[in-house]
């Protein structure tokens, strides 16, 4: 069982997430990338910020992909979330999962990317021209 | 005892600094700390939701707190 | 809508896929790859041979994709397979797909990979150490 | 009337060349070729399936051939 997870402030790279899964037994690599979107609720965004609880946040990835890999029979996943600055169009995370067969890396990816977002301690604010926001932090 | 808060999001916004020392009776559980904390931050309630980790793991309210415990104050997460 | 169709005797190019579908108000990428397997139901696979009926693999794939972007509200899609000889490892296809939110890129991904291995005339020679196999010709 | 046959995959082995021209009477339909042809090639009707398409399009059975049409053989696709 392979894993990689990594919380960084530079650029992610796709191309490394792949390579990491690729494996000659795997048929499959699913790949997922969350980007920076340039408005919410039709309001633009200039940039946004992320924060995270770095030990919790690397515990709370690898338990996500640990799990993923035991419910899909997956075995190779990389996870990759952004920190700090992001402009608008780059890559917030990238989570690539290799498996024998397709369903399965659809499904592990997908799993690892719903609950990344329920509970990875990682906050993002988005930066508006007239303020900013800690997203979801109000009802 | 001493416990160490660590505030992230807006509920550092809301404390005022990313660290911060608290004082609690021996044999305090979680829901103790949530209470005191939100008694001196009244702003803390109003989120959609704050869940407390100790020394980095989620904790459940009835969980028993230690002098040294790091424990932190998790408003919605939004990463992703 | 954009989409891109390519069936291509050279090596598959992820980051150009991703790169296509890629945009300011898209906030996920779904890619999948499906690459060559070293084995199949436990023999050894030396390398894999794929044949099309190009302008009609080029048409259903281009059916594909507009489907997907119909059913699920996407708006970008890249989908590019290769032809020829493949060695074990080479990714045989690469679907990429953006979305606003990340739901839609997901089924919409694998909408085109589904379909594609129904409806898309392009067949598969594995080859082994002692002989060679169209897949699933035969019951 | 003349129709161009192409083959593919193992219907290609079968059939032992790409391009091949087949004649049929006038009114033929899709059923009627695939009567033809595997009167002709037996090993076809071994295969799991055989899709036939005209001129680019999957067809059904009672789809009416005209001259000069091009159908191709497909048996189970495998791409991906």
């Amino acid at each position: 069982m392979k894993i990689e997870i990594e919380l960084l402030t530079m650029p992610l790279d796709v191309q490394h997430c792949i390579n990491f899964v690729s494996s000659d037994d795997s048929g499959g690599i699913d790949v997922f990338i969350g980007t920076v979107r340039n408005a919410t609720k039709g309001k633009a965004v200039l940039r946004l910020e992320f924060e995270a609880y770095e030990p919790m946040a690397i515990a709370e990835m690898r338990k996500i992909a640990e799990q993923a890999n035991e419910k899909f029979g997956t075995k190779r996943i990389a996870l990759h979330h952004r920190t700090g600055v992001l402009q608008i169009g780059e890559a917030a995370v990238v989570i690539a999962v290799s498996a024998p067969h397709r369903a399965a890396a659809f499904d592990a990816c997908r799993y690892c990317i719903d609950t990344l977002k329920e509970t990875v301690p990682i906050w993002k604010k988005e930066i508006f021209e007239d303020g900013e926001v800690w997203v979801a932090a109000h009802p | 005892m001493k416990i160490s808060i660590l505030s992230f999001g807006i509920a550092k916004d809301i404390v005022g600094q990313r660290f911060l020392d608290w004082e609690l009776p021996e044999g305090a559980a979680v829901a103790d700390l949530r209470a005191s904390l939100t008694a001196q931050f009244p702003a803390l309630s109003k989120l959609t939701s704050v869940r407390l980790a100790v020394n980095s793991e989620y904790a459940e309210e009835g969980v028993f707190l230690s002098e040294n415990d790091e424990v932190a104050l998790i408003p919605p997460v939004s990463g992703g």
